[in-house]
């Protein structure tokens, strides 16, 4: 028994003896971080509107008299937009109960105002010009015509889905906005997270990761590296990959090898590309 | 030296274990109880103020935060990346010491030594693990009006101001001290404070980085110097730089009296340079300032 | 050139007239005690407001002025200092296509000739313009006082309340 | 008998005090008052107040049963992340002891910070997501700095 355990111990030492020294690189995990918020869940939604309604009834009555003085055109506008609220009748019957008015709001409930516009709203609009509206959005269409010089234009904001989203380029960066993307190549018809070889064991791990993502894919990208430190090692036959996290701020990734494919994927899709992906599941973001 | 010895006497076993008089400091018996506060009257004050229940009932989750979100998404696992350092230990921090024995005059003497090299004591830097990154805890906006010394009437301008940039209403400032020079007299109103915490803390983060500092012309960023060493990080905005926030800039007429203020973010991280790269990090730019020659 | 630009915003704050008396306020104001337990945290009347930035992207805030959609034209997108590796905004303010040179492209149409025939001015030229601005504030204020029908009087506003020059040289007469 | 409108008779002469209809007073304050005023009457309760929530106890029980569930939800979530943090400390632990006895260079050149005086910057051409994306989704103009 004794033997048998210091045979073993003999056997590895000689084995570390006779092995070659490792040979080391660099894996860099290449992000694109979201550009947009992430998209709510169902019951995520309905708690914030739940929550919102709640903090909207125990809101302050909104003080009015500060923000438009009397007898400018600002609160005429107002008066149009908020028709005052009715005033307290004996005589009439409130199925509700009694209101309890203070500053022209009923107490008991929220109070809901609707704030004037930089713009010209439907009601403003004379019969003409709603006339001259609509015949533009037929010219155009069905769309509305919009002067993007003018700066008190309605703010129409752009689609959370983008064009990258419907024609599933995954080529691009601007697929999926609200998600982390991360870059894989492919070489020998394997795709891989970017990996550079670490010949003379001298330079850093990190720099050796910006060198190396230059020469495959150009120098017009904002690289940022995050740290010096890997976060992650993958040892295979005498291989030890060590991983470098680092984020494109702007720029392109452009392939100085036109053979080579690339990919911007997120999490979920990275599973079906990348072989034994739930060892390093982990260093991938869930947003 | 206080603790009770308890000797074993035949006789006297019974009153040496009577529960009497503590003299372990605190002294319990002199911690007023308000027994005001137990009347059934008061029930009110009983109820905690995140039950619907309660008068101080504040909703606080109303919509989605965008910024806590990136900051759980993304900040985190690359702020735990950038801290981590292999094989390092607690760098402890200046603490009190003791006054020695070797003189009767130092025994007998109350209260501890100040630490070396430092008025006061320094917090431990412990190791950054996956359990104590630096986070950004709250944000204090400081707001003092020497003006309102005489013109008690400017401290409401103030005070509106700090309301309208946060929505929140701060808390008066009073003076503390007598320095009749400078119109200074205990309990004279001196201007304004106001504390932000979660989405209100995260909205006023927002609005400076994205709206307010980049159109500031003279503005290169917080000073890399600032910060009291335990990662608290403060700058100031001065009157004309406060009439850039959007609520004051559609209203000008509105806040004529405008007044400069200081800005503390408060994080959780125990140096002042994990509190910058943590506020870096959140897009606010900084700077070395260049020392004045002559 | 610069020197019209800058000042603009003190040139706003000091425009209003100053109203000679001061505030009196009444020293007894006396606050309500609020009873233990009954006090209630303070909510201001908040809007949801969408702030759209330079690049086109929106932002959702709640904001106590009843404004709920706003633009701006300078800000953290366009910034240089915000954005020191982007080649289309390396300008400086005075090109054409620095942020003056791009205000004064959008609002061509408002400050009518002056732009075209900036190089090409004379003393006579800018006078001509100058006038012609004044005629042209003069008719916008005819039609203001027509929306808003006959007998409307301008409101004289609080102005500004607290002047600092005027401060400091009543200190320093003292 | 006599009250103060009426006419007195004192001391041979007729002082007749009579009741007009108030004019400005005392009462009146000066525009710049008047602002101050509005200024304070916007930070105070005073008549902005609404009235207290006072749920049934159904509604009470639902509302209960919301947050409950809230909060179930969120520190699931939170429990999900905090494990992958420790899954990601404890693998970058384990990758830096691992370059340590691997290559001792390398390890140093990974563990030294820049300089301890020097703060670590985050660059600022990181943003915080927005609620909508701008018009063109992403910026190709770079420039590396020279």
């Amino acid at each position: 028994m004794n033997k048998h355990l210091s045979n073993g111990i003999l056997r590895k030492y000689s084995q570390s003896t006779t092995n070659n020294i490792p040979k080391i690189s660099s894996t860099l995990i290449l992000s694109r971080l979201p550009v947009i918020t992430t998209e709510l869940s169902k019951f995520e939604k309905l708690f914030y509107k739940y929550q919102e309604e709640l903090w909207r009834r125990l809101m302050w009555t909104f003080p009015k008299w500060f923000y438009f003085n009397q007898g400018t055109l600002a609160e005429l506008r107002y008066k149009q937009l908020n028709k005052g609220s009715m005033s307290y009748d004996p005589k009439i019957l409130y199925p509700r109960g009694i209101p309890d008015l203070k500053q022209g709001r009923d107490r008991r409930f929220r109070q809901y105002i609707k704030a004037p516009k930089p713009y010209k709203e439907i009601d403003e609009l004379s019969q003409e010009q709603i006339k001259e509206i609509e015949e533009q959005k037929l010219k155009n269409n069905g769309e509305e015509l919009i002067n993007k010089d003018d700066l008190t234009r309605k703010i129409i904001p752009n689609q959370r889905v983008t064009k990258a989203d419907l024609n599933k380029d995954d080529k691009s960066l601007e697929r999926r906005l609200e998600r982390t993307l991360y870059l894989i190549i492919k070489v020998n018809d394997s795709w891989i997270l970017p990996t550079f070889e670490n010949e003379k064991n001298s330079t850093s791990l990190h720099e050796l990761a910006e060198s190396g993502l230059y020469k495959i894919g150009g120098d017009k990208i904002n690289y940022y590296n995050v740290s010096r430190i890997p976060c992650h090692v993958k040892e295979s036959n005498n291989n030890k990959e060590y991983f470098i996290k680092s984020h494109i701020l702007s720029g392109i990734y452009e392939p100085q090898d036109k053979k080579n494919d690339y990919k911007w994927l997120t999490k979920e899709e990275l599973k079906t590309y990348l072989p034994n992906f739930n060892e390093i599941e982990h260093l991938f973001s869930e947003v | 030296m206080n603790s009770r010895h308890f000797i074993r006497q035949f006789s006297q076993t019974t009153t040496n274990l009577k529960t009497g008089y503590s003299t372990v400091l605190p002294v319990h018996h002199l911690v007023k109880v308000e027994k005001a506060k137990l009347k059934p009257c008061y029930s009110e004050v009983v109820i905690p103020s995140d039950d619907i229940r309660s008068n101080k009932f504040k909703p606080t989750e109303i919509d989605q935060d965008r910024v806590q979100d990136h900051y759980y998404n993304t900040l985190e696992s690359d702020l735990l990346l950038k801290f981590y350092e292999h094989d390092s230990k607690t760098i402890p921090g200046l603490k009190k010491r003791e006054w020695g024995t070797d003189s009767p005059f130092k025994v007998f003497r109350k209260g501890k030594r100040k630490p070396k090299g430092s008025a006061i004591e320094t917090q431990d830097i412990i190791p950054i693990n996956y359990q104590n990154i630096p986070k950004l805890n709250s944000i204090v906006i400081n707001s003092y009006n020497k003006n309102a010394l005489e013109r008690p009437w400017m401290n409401i301008c103030t005070r509106l101001q700090l309301a309208t940039i946060t929505n929140k209403k701060p808390k008066i400032l009073y003076n503390k001290s007598n320095i009749l020079p400078w119109k200074v007299r205990r309990g004279k109103e001196c201007g304004a404070k106001v504390e932000l915490f979660d989405r209100e803390m995260n909205q006023f983060i927002t609005t400076l980085t994205e709206i307010v500092l980049p159109r500031l012309r003279a503005f290169e960023g917080i000073k890399l110097t600032s910060g009291d060493t335990n990662g608290n990080i403060t700058f100031g905005l001065n009157a004309d730089d406060i009439l850039l926030f959007p609520e004051i800039e559609n209203f000008q007429e509105l806040y004529p009296n405008l007044n400069g203020m200081d800005i503390t973010f408060k994080t959780s991280a125990r140096t002042d340079q994990q509190a910058k790269t943590l506020l870096s990090s959140y897009g606010f730019p900084f700077y070395k300032p260049v020392k004045n020659s002559g | 050139m610069l020197n019209q630009w800058v000042p603009i915003r003190n040139f706003i704050r000091n425009k209003a007239t100053i109203v000679g008396d001061e505030v009196r306020l009444s020293n007894r104001r006396v606050m309500k005690k609020i009873q233990m337990g009954k006090a209630r945290p303070a909510i201001f009347y908040q809007f949801d407001q969408f702030i759209e930035l330079s690049d086109g992207s929106v932002i959702k805030r709640k904001s106590q002025i009843p404004k709920d959609e706003l633009r701006m034209i300078n800000d953290q997108r366009n910034s240089i200092k915000w954005n020191p590796h982007r080649s289309d905004l390396d300008t400086s303010d005075l090109t054409a296509a620095g942020k003056i040179g791009k205000f004064k492209a959008k609002f061509a149409q408002f400050e009518g000739e002056q732009v075209a025939n900036q190089k090409d001015s004379t003393p006579e030229s800018q006078e001509a313009l100058r006038s012609k601005e004044k005629e042209r504030a003069r008719q916008k204020d005819k039609e203001l006082v027509e929306m808003m029908g006959e007998d409307a009087v301008e409101i004289v506003g609080g102005g500004n309340l607290y002047d600092k020059k005027a401060e400091t040289k009543r200190r320093k007469g003292k | 008998m006599f009250s103060k409108s009426t006419i007195l008779n004192t001391n041979n002469t007729f002082k007749v005090l009579v009741r007009y209809k108030r004019t400005k007073g005392s009462g009146e304050v000066n525009a710049a008052t008047q602002k101050i005023v509005n200024q304070l009457s916007v930070l105070s309760a005073s008549r902005k107040q609404p009235k207290l929530l006072n749920l049934c106890n159904e509604d009470l029980i639902k509302h209960k049963t919301i947050m409950n569930a809230w909060n179930l939800f969120k520190s699931k979530k939170n429990l999900k992340r905090e494990e992958q943090l420790r899954k990601q400390y404890e693998s970058m632990k384990n990758a830096m002891e691992d370059l340590k006895n691997t290559n001792k260079h390398l390890y140093k050149l990974a563990n030294s910070k820049p300089n301890k005086k020097e703060v670590d910057l985050f660059p600022i051409e990181m943003r915080i997501p927005t609620d909508y994306p701008p018009t063109i989704p992403w910026i190709y103009s770079y420039k590396p700095r020279k």
